[in-house]
């Protein structure tokens, strides 16, 4: 059943033009998505994204399971890093196990994106409020990294002052794109609340367009992520184990917490989606400021380079699987 | 006059710039969106969209005295974040 | 009644997008929209308003009200700079003042798009002739400006061979926005005469879109304005003031102007807006090239820093009181 | 009946904002698209009609015309370069005539495009697997290309290592827009048969979208057309009259392969069309790698400067004529 | 041979580069898209969109007698519109 | 120290980077879609779209030997696809 659902995953769109970027760095063809453009379509899916998602939020309230999903989100983007912390300071030190672990805290939202678009296809029905959990989950990881480094790290660093409580916050809370999701969330809300045709005005954008932008983007990070392979090839097998392994032991904590959360099969995925993906935009970004100390190849080859691309092909159909031998009645 | 070249991240920008204003330095240009490859690291136009971004390019012309004052300034930067400075002779057209 | 009106307008996509965009400045936070993407978005806003104008100005046709409208839009591009040059060389010298002036005379098209959401927003109905006097109150401030400097100037300006009017009107009609405003009119206006099928498989490009683009441009006026805030603040109190009054008193003039052309309230709006907005486009590109003796800091922060988010927030809906005060009885 | 059509044609959006980019230089309007905008729009064209012609291309299936078109098209693809080659060679010298010719028998995707709008304007129907032509055509001429120069060329270039025909096959299929066009082809196919829901999600994007991204690219390409001409001029009357008159006997040889195919008059214009336009994307590319002895201004300002407006404007109505005047009674 | 650098606003670029053919370059390179500070103003990445545009960064290899007559040409340009204009030495790989 | 200027088209820039690998340079730096003229053709920003390109800029800063090394390895990639490059002096900070 599994290998069905895979080959159900990798026949959509959004896949298979992962897939041709990819190709695309293997057979050496001169494709390439020059900048600014992809962040053009990055830009555009957070802003979508948050904005549908306030939308249904504000449509379904925040009653029944709207809080327990939205703090057992908080708690596993606290829970998983110190995991991965743990894990990794066997093999790196300090700084690099911080940086690693924190990327793995926080998700990614092409991810999720990708993990909706899966559900739609498979006619399984999930809840709006899970971007509230997938904006909410992108900070707190990068909290507990820099407390990690704050806390186990050598004491003379040289630009310790930059790790001030406020700074951290600051890092965590107002990079670009957590800042856009969190800021378009709350205007799909308001918007709702207050100016129903101001919905059906932008839904030809933040809707109707949704998809295509979703596998222009997919195509760019097939490159992307190809280009991440050499780096993660240097980065030695013990990372290319991580990149592969923690994602899916932390989806299996994920589908134990959706279980006790009675979600149903479309939101569990997505918690599980949540848990499982690593971050490439916030954390990368907020490490590269606060501990230059690590090295940026490590954090972004694993993300990027591997369990991004893990998560879109395989590992979306595998914790549906998942979800479905765990929890087969919820729903 | 002397002309000066420095190269390190964008997201080090601000603080940099900070620290030439602080030099009272009468002026510079700067080239964003600039890639390379230094002892530590390949910087790639592609990962520009995560927010790692791309190197700044930084020119300044500017008299020996203001790259003294400079270089107190943003030694500690360079060596922490990474990145390099050269110093030429330039002469005003 | 304006209150509730500022709160509706303020709680639409468009405003609530503008106000991401300032408070991510304000907070420091690090969104930014790169170069050149909001010039795409400059570029799509522009030919799609032309467009659509262009289609309505072949349907409504050059009778009734078009004709009177679009001179009184001349009049009034030509009466603002001088009345604003009047009051600015109390403090300033001619360049300076007849820069400031020509942006005052000029129009702000993103101004008149968010009047227009205003309208829809409110179901008031307005006519797309309007745009024509918005195309065509571009340029003539730009026009009036570079003749104030040419007449109240100093007679041994070192590049004064290009204040010849060829070259002047070249700036004033040819710059790029003004250029593309024309010229998308006048394909809106062929293809609706000889090809209507083209008018139908344009829309969802120029009409659908258009709202969702709207915002995201929005968004990043919001941060450009927020970031001259603080050349705003150098430029001091009398500046300021011109910044918030000037708009005001203009939007008077304007709507006196429209009462006795008997517009209905949606197109009194659209007149008032285009007599209250500043250019920052099309004359800062006029001026820097033909009068560098003036700061762009002061025509821009005037213009982009307070007078755009003023008429963009506060603005539109008191312009909307006030044509409902003194023009009860059209439409 | 020709200057009936051709004026139809000039009436639709494309050609008009083609004029009107075209006009922008003449005039010396600054109305410019900056880098790396027009790379937005053709990447996004390439794609959406890649997309579109695979999703036809399932529908159809292999049957029918779909096999002969294509061989067709790869023979035409291989014809043209030789002659053009021999009529070159007249003038320039081998590596300039082979780069001019490769062009010429490669296609333009852009011109391709605007025949499919002056068909759907004229309510002409035709099939989705010409875009299968299309795509085909796009390497096998720069292959030929390379072999003349392999063949023709002085023995001892420096860099001649590069030749070697793995390079030369690479160089062919592997060229940026060549693989994007020939992916999304793919994607499209295969979406088609697996993934139904898929591909009415793709829909906003890769068609409602379609026809004013269109338009927004012609835009730019009238300017970067127009930009050209000077070096045309340069170029003398030989490549002048050559960039006109190949493209007519290039058509009316496909013209008469398209007769001996039977195809209807919809699927016959478009495949005149793909012989008679030249390509100033997948070509230049490959020769500037290639045959950098070659001028490059001599292979783009022909195919852009000349051949493309030429084939937007007057070439696609004429080509109709031609195909009504030879085969009138197919379809 | 010689080094000119010059750094002006884009929208004078047309202008410069017809002063430089007039002098007869053998040859440029232009970089746009630049941002600095100079006594006179800031120019940031923001402002792009707007018509004001940003800084270009021409740089110029040639003989001391082509500079010479790049001077002339572009000296007044360069103080009525602003911008820097620094030569350094450079020989020929 | 030395700084070395490379100016080319952009579509050579992974032949010119792995010939700068194999000279063992200590780092480099590339600005890309940058423009200008030199005696054979102008290349414009307007082309960028086209496979055709723009051009690179390259800065070495490294010691006369690595010149040297790269010398040998560039000058043919130079002479057969065009481009420039200047030497100069410049030291660290
Ligand atoms: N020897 C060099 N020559 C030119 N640029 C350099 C050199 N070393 C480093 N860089 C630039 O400085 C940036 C930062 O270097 P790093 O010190 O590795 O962080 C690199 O990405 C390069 O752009
Ligand atoms: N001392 C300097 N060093 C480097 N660049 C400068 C310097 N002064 C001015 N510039 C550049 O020249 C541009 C124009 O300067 P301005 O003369 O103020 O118009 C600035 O935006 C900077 O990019
Ligand atoms: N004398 C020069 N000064 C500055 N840049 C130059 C010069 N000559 C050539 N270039 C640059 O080198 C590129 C390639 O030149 P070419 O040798 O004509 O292919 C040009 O497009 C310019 O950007
Ligand atoms: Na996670
Ligand atoms: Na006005
Ligand atoms: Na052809």
């Amino acid at each position: 059943m599994e290998t069905s659902l895979i080959l159900q995953n990798v026949l959509t769109p959004p896949v298979l033009f992962f897939f041709l970027g990819t190709f695309a760095v293997v057979v050496k063809s001169d494709l390439e998505i020059p900048a600014p453009l992809p962040k053009l379509f990055s830009l555009y899916l957070l802003l979508a994204i948050g904005f549908k998602g306030g939308l249904e939020l504000e449509r379904s309230g925040f009653e029944g399971q709207v809080i327990p999903t939205v703090l057992a989100a908080i708690f596993m983007s606290l829970l998983i890093p110190l995991i991965c912390f743990a894990i990794l300071r066997l093999k790196f030190d300090v700084f690099n196990s911080a940086a690693i672990a924190a990327a793995y805290g926080s998700i990614s939202a092409v991810t999720f994106i990708t993990a909706e678009s899966f559900l739609e296809n498979q006619n399984i029905p999930f809840d709006g409020f899970m971007v509230a959990a997938l904006a909410i989950m992108e900070s707190p990881a990068i909290i507990v990294g820099l407390l990690l480094v704050k806390l186990a790290a050598p004491k003379k660093r040289p630009n310790s002052k930059r790790m001030r409580l406020g700074s951290i916050l600051h890092e965590a809370m107002l990079n670009g794109s957590a800042y856009l999701l969190l800021g378009s969330l709350l205007i799909g809300f308001l918007t709702a609340a207050h100016n129903p045709s101001g919905v059906e005005k932008m839904q030809p954008f933040t809707g109707k367009l949704f998809y295509g932008a979703e596998c222009f983007f997919l195509l760019d990070m097939g490159i992307v992520a190809a280009q991440r392979l050499p780096s993660l090839k240097r980065a030695g097998p013990f990372l290319i184990g991580f990149a592969v392994f923690m994602p899916i032991f932390n989806a299996f904590i994920g589908v134990m917490i959706a279980k006790l959360l009675v979600l149903g099969p479309g939101n569990a995925l997505l918690f599980v989606v949540l848990c499982a993906s690593a971050s490439y935009l916030a954390v990368p970004a907020a490490m590269r400021m606060t501990v230059p100390e690590a090295k940026s190849s490590y954090y972004i080859s694993t993300t990027l380079g591997l369990t991004f691309p893990f998560n879109i092909v395989l590992g979306i159909p595998i914790y549906m699987s998942l979800v479905r031998t765990i929890i087969p009645l919820n729903g | 006059m002397k002309r000066l070249d420095l190269i390190f991240g964008e997201r080090e920008l601000d603080a940099m710039l900070k620290s030439l204003e602080a030099a009272e330095v009468p002026g510079y240009t700067v080239m964003k969106h600039v890639t390379g490859r230094g002892p530590e690291r390949i910087v790639s136009e592609d990962m520009e969209f995560t927010g790692l971004g791309a190197n700044a390019h930084v020119i300044i012309f500017c008299e020996q005295s203001v790259i003294n004052r400079i270089s107190e300034q943003i030694k500690p930067l360079l060596s922490y974040y990474g990145g390099v400075a050269y110093i030429s002779e330039a002469s005003p057209l």
